[in-house]
């Protein structure tokens, strides 16, 4: 059990900086918390350089709450605004080179299984538009092919937001940004349609509008990698500062988008259907 | 590499001072240890530790994930051990490296060392005398380069695994015998009549951070706002 | 089929050195799979590229033997190299391979596996990488290992690619070096050709590797601490010094140099000399060895005595090892496969100021030429 | 001949860059050379930013950031209570005999050990309420970077006013560099602060003017001393 590494040596305590005395005495490891705990328990999620007001940053700190097991979590993430606040959170992170997202998880995920066979360890890839749909696609997508049990998160901001605003395969055809300097020429590639094709056994699509959904999805998606197969998180992150929304209309922007093309999407295979059927009746059960 | 002995004192050793392990200085074998660059036997080398931390000022201890972690058998006599090696060091601090990421926005130096700005806590703390135990080497070795660039301070590993070139004195294989060891060559030291520099000192020293801590628990719940 | 749980556990040395061997009449790429087979790998990734594709495909029947734990064709170069290390921090051993075009095309991979510090094996089958494209031997793939902080072998043979890549699992995971070792061999002459290998019974294997022993945490969540972050970006920002990548990177240079110990004691010396006394001394690597001993041979019928230094290990480089060995010498030449003369480089840099030799710039082929003993002979004794 | 190694330093949003440009054009066109650097790190939120600007009457060789500078600009007072540089303390570095300018306006509290390496360098070290200066002046505090390079034209006697002059016209009225995308809605913003581009460059002038007054009042205009302007 990985809450060993949480076990200050005897005598130490007294010594350890403050967030690692509340994270060992009211943390989230090893107990199952809902939304509502939010405010109760010290999070795994510390102060991080997003901008102020960002929807992704906002939607990072709900998604680590998703976690069904924090304590056995591995997030991979890559280039991009994402992991400025994912590598501040007590969940180990790893960061490779550019589009190696999919396949570093798919290591891990592989490696993981044979030292540790009794026990499950999830891996999440969390990284922006860019990282999955241009530069990593075809890792994510063979990934997917292969399926490799691991849960891939999308955080869409439309735009490369953390090099200064330029186009991405998920940037809106006809969008005037850096390097689409006409508009962009083509469509939002269809990345939930691809899953779809690849046989993912989980795809969700979403805003950040619903924190509650957002916690579920993130769960279900995690619970389904573990037990069945790929699974994928597509999640519209608005960056504020290219596409210039100011930080308090955010989520206006995102209730907006939603209701003209970002509705909430759950495509589910029915073997991932069946378990998280089984999966709810157990909870509720206890 | 060089033909004459490359020596690892303290800095503050300029911008960018080379990596001793390139300089020609190489790694005790078990049983040995590493003075300033050059080879000597454990026995030696425990003195010169001993005599650095009780003479030196603001001698303080750093201990690493693999000690403030009880996560295997072992690790809880290394701690004790450390904590032991504390109490015979009059004013001795005891700070922190529990995690090797870069801590946003800054860390307190008087809660924390981190490899990413270690030389921040040496300076502050005005440490001239230090204790790595428990560090992963990889991290330990950076933070060494960069403390001896940047610090006057004497730097002492007790390394679990093969040691480490760039720290001015250094034990390998060191587990809580060798801990114990230390211990031993400082009240040895003592009894010879060597009078720590802190002797009216008693005990282990809580930093500023950790006092406000020890005064109770302040943990709060975090807003639920974006 | 679970071969490998009926394999016995002996130390590197004892596998290395001390168990009885049997002789052999095996091609490189045989050679390569019957050391990984009593390598106790737990996980192979390979993605097929001539003259590469023989050795990774009869590691996959290893894997179907049960001789290792995991194993798949991956989508590309960059797909398995970033497969590997994903695996390599989880503390399992493994190891992938590649040749010309496609190490090129990891290259950004396999540069970035030091800085992680990811112990792992990495075989190389040289191959010619410039356009126009050909499938045949040529080195010059290496002259992009040498700066991508990668401790690099370079074998002759059979024999070689069989030893340096046991010794190559041993080296790699030594807490003090915790880095990548790349095993390089010129292919075809070596992969797709047969020679006598001398082997330790299958029975054995090396230990499994001792991930809590290495220089960093593992991605496990069973070791600490919690937060490991070990792969941050590090970049001069306001909390994170300037002086944290300048040491990272010195880092990796310096367990460059811890690892002359083991990569001397595992491959037997970073260098072998023939003829340590001749005044004309030929430096070599790879199947540019063998093909120099021949000439030694020729040259000797012919009543000349010359040296020759076999350079095994190209990272860490013999500094001290080549200095000495070639401190009488008044003239080097230095055979290779590749256009630029990437071994001349190396060599006129580390006998600067230490040796009175006259170096010529040459002998090379490249472009998938072979290099006859003839050229090697004319270089020995040039036409004033 | 005079010449000038000025690290600048400040946050996010403060124009640090951008009053470097100016000051480094402003130099450019009083016929001198000048060369400048910024860098920043990758937090989006109270990022350190420093910008490094050399100036001189003859030929510039030198690139990169200023280790070792002879005038450091602080634009905000977490550079020295935060440590917010990429380097600590805020001085490091410093040569002997060197100008010191901090945008606060009472002293800092610096420690013993500070104070006393700052006399053993000779550092003159001058506080300037240039935030106070831009709000009283220009009507807003985001011309503070205007009164801090105001300042520093005045301290060195480079650049002179009417050249600063022509930096500051040149860059809000057209040919000027935009710092970042950051600073390009920062300039959509002060234009709706402003109502007019001409009334903005007047503004800023009134900011470095006032500063540049300030400065002269206190005394602070003074050649350095010899061995400094031949070494650097």
């Amino acid at each position: 059990m990985a809450l060993k590494t949480l076990q200050v040596s005897q005598g130490f305590m007294r010594f350890m900086p403050k967030e690692y005395q509340d994270l060992v005495e009211k943390g989230p490891f090893g107990r199952q918390l809902k939304l509502s705990d939010l405010g109760t328990y010290k999070e795994v999620l510390e102060e991080h350089p997003m901008c102020e007001g960002c929807a992704m940053a906002f939607f990072i700190r709900l998604a680590l709450t998703g976690l069904p097991s924090p304590e056995h979590t591995i997030i991979v993430g890559t280039a991009g605004c994402g992991r400025l606040a994912l590598s501040q959170a007590a969940i180990p992170f790893v960061y490779g080179n550019y589009c190696d997202t999919n396949g570093v998880a798919t290591g891990i995920k592989r490696g993981l299984a044979i030292r540790f066979p009794e026990q499950h360890k999830d891996v999440v890839v969390i990284a922006g538009d860019g990282g999955l749909s241009d530069i990593g696609f075809s890792q994510v997508m063979h990934g997917w092919f292969r399926k490799e049990k691991f849960t891939t998160v999308m955080l869409d901001n439309e735009v490369y937001g953390n090099t200064g605003g330029q186009e991405s395969g998920m940037t809106k055809r006809g969008e005037v940004v850096k390097m689409a300097p006409v508009g962009k020429k083509f469509d939002k590639i269809d990345m939930v349609g691809l899953a779809q094709n690849a046989g993912v056994a989980y795809i969700a699509r979403l805003t950040p509008t619903n924190p509650s959904r957002i916690v579920s999805t993130i769960r279900k998606a995690v619970l389904v990698a573990r037990e069945i197969g790929p699974s994928y998180v597509q999640a519209y992150t608005s960056c504020n500062i290219e596409y210039s929304i100011p930080p308090e209309k955010v989520l206006d922007d995102a209730r907006q988008v939603e209701k003209e093309r970002y509705g909430f999407l759950e495509i589910v295979s029915d073997e991932a259907k069946a378990f998280l059927a089984e999966q709810d009746s157990k909870q509720r059960s206890q | 590499m060089s033909s004459k002995q490359y020596h690892v004192v303290p800095g503050p050793e300029g911008l960018l001072p080379p990596a001793a392990a390139c300089c020609g200085v190489v790694l005790p074998e078990k049983g040995e240890g590493l003075v300033e660059g050059v080879i000597r036997t454990e026995g030696d080398t425990l003195e010169v530790m001993a005599r650095q931390l009780l003479t030196r000022q603001n001698p303080t201890i750093f201990p690493g994930p693999l000690v403030l972690w009880a996560w295997r058998e072992g690790v809880q006599e290394k701690a004790t051990s450390v904590l032991e090696l504390a109490r015979e060091i009059p004013g001795v601090r005891i700070i922190p490296m529990p995690d090797y990421r870069p801590i946003y926005p800054k860390i307190d130096p008087e809660a924390v060392i981190n490899p990413c700005h270690p030389n921040l806590t040496i300076s502050h703390n005005k440490i001239e005398v230090c204790v790595f135990v428990g560090v992963h080497c990889h991290f330990a070795n950076i933070t060494l380069k960069m403390i001896r660039a940047g610090t006057n301070c004497y730097t002492i590993t007790l390394c679990h695994d093969a040691g480490h070139e760039d720290s001015m004195a250094s034990l390998p294989f060191a587990d809580a015998n060798q801990v114990r060891a230390l211990t031993e060559a400082v009240r040895r030291l003592k009894r010879e009549g060597l009078r720590p520099r802190y002797a009216d000192t008693l005990g282990i020293q809580l930093t500023g951070a950790q006092e406000t801590l020890s005064q109770g628990l302040s943990w709060q719940p975090a807003p639920v706002t974006r | 089929m679970d071969n490998t749980a009926k394999q016995r556990v002996v130390t590197p040395d004892y596998l290395l050195f001390e168990a009885p061997r049997t002789k052999a009449f095996i091609t490189g790429s045989e050679a390569a799979s019957e050391a990984v087979r009593r390598a106790n790998v737990d996980i192979a990734i390979a993605y097929p590229i001539t003259p590469q594709s023989e050795t990774m495909q009869r590691v996959g029947d290893l894997y179907a033997e049960g001789y290792i734990k995991d194993y798949y064709r991956a989508e590309d170069e960059v797909g398995a190299f970033s497969a590997i290390s994903g695996a390599s921090r989880t503390g399992v051993r493994c190891m992938t391979a590649s040749s010309g075009p496609g190490l090129m095309r990891g290259l950004e991979t396999i540069a970035s596996w030091p800085g992680h510090r990811l112990p792992l094996v990495f075989l190389i089958m040289c191959r010619v990488i410039n356009a126009p494209l050909s499938i045949q031997p040529d080195n010059l793939e290496l002259d992009y290992m040498l700066t991508s902080g990668n401790i690099l072998l370079h074998g002759e043979n059979q024999q070689d690619f069989f030893d340096y890549t046991l010794a190559g699992f041993a080296i790699s995971e030594k807490c003090e070096v915790t880095l990548p070792v790349a095993v390089a061999v010129d292919g075809f002459f070596v992969t797709h050709a047969r020679g006598w290998v001398e082997m330790p019974s299958a029975e054995l294997k090396l230990p499994p590797r001792d991930c809590y022993s290495e220089a960093v945490p593992m991605i496990d969540n069973e070791n600490p601490p919690v937060r490991i972050a070990r792969d941050a970006p590090i970049q001069k920002s306001n909390f994170i010094s300037y002086q944290m990548h300048a040491a990272w990177q010195q880092e990796i240079h310096a367990a460059h140099e811890r690892s002359r110990k083991w990569v001397t004691r595992y491959i037997g010396g970073l260098i072998e000399v023939v003829n340590p006394d001749a005044e004309t001394m030929i430096v070599a690597s790879g199947s540019a060895v063998s093909q120099s001993r021949e000439a030694l041979r020729q040259a000797e019928e012919m009543g000349q005595r010359v040296g020759l230094i076999k350079v095994k290990s190209l990272r860490p480089f013999p500094t001290t090892e080549l200095r000495a060995a070639c401190r009488h010498a008044k003239r080097i030449i230095i055979p290779e496969f590749n256009c630029i003369g990437w071994l001349n480089r190396e060599v006129r840099a580390t006998l600067y100021g230490h040796s009175q030799a006259v170096i010529a710039d040459g002998p090379r082929v490249y472009g998938g030429i072979t290099m006859p003993t003839e050229l090697i002979l004319e270089w020995l004794n040039p036409r004033e | 001949m005079s010449r000038y190694n000025i690290r600048m330093a400040g946050v996010g949003g403060q124009g640090v860059v951008t009053a470097s440009h100016v000051l480094s054009n402003g130099v450019i066109l009083s016929g001198g050379e000048s060369t400048i650097v910024p860098f920043f790190g990758s937090e989006k939120r109270m990022a350190p930013v420093e910008s490094y600007v050399r100036i001189a009457k003859g030929k510039l060789f030198e690139i990169g950031e200023i280790i070792y500078p002879n005038v450091i600009v602080i634009f905000h007072s977490q550079v020295i209570t935060h440590g917010k540089s990429y380097t600590m303390p805020f001085y490091s570095g410093i040569k002997d005999d060197s100008v010191i300018l901090i945008n606060m306006p009472e002293p800092a509290k610096l420690s013993a050990d500070e104070e006393r390496e700052l006399q053993q360098k000779r550092a003159r070290v001058y506080y300037l309420p240039a935030t106070q200066i831009a709000l009283q002046h220009a009507g807003t505090e985001v011309a503070t970077n205007m009164a801090m390079i105001g300042a520093v034209s005045a301290i060195l006697g480079l650049p002179d006013i009417v050249s600063l002059e022509k930096a500051v016209t040149e860059r809000f009225l057209g040919k000027g560099i935009v710092a970042s995308g950051g600073t390009a809605s920062l300039d959509k913003a002060m234009e709706k602060n402003f109502g007019q581009k001409v009334d903005l460059v007047r503004k800023n002038m009134d900011a470095i003017k006032a500063a540049a007054q300030f400065a002269i009042e206190q005394g602070w205009v003074q050649t350095l001393p010899k061995e400094v302007v031949s070494n650097v």
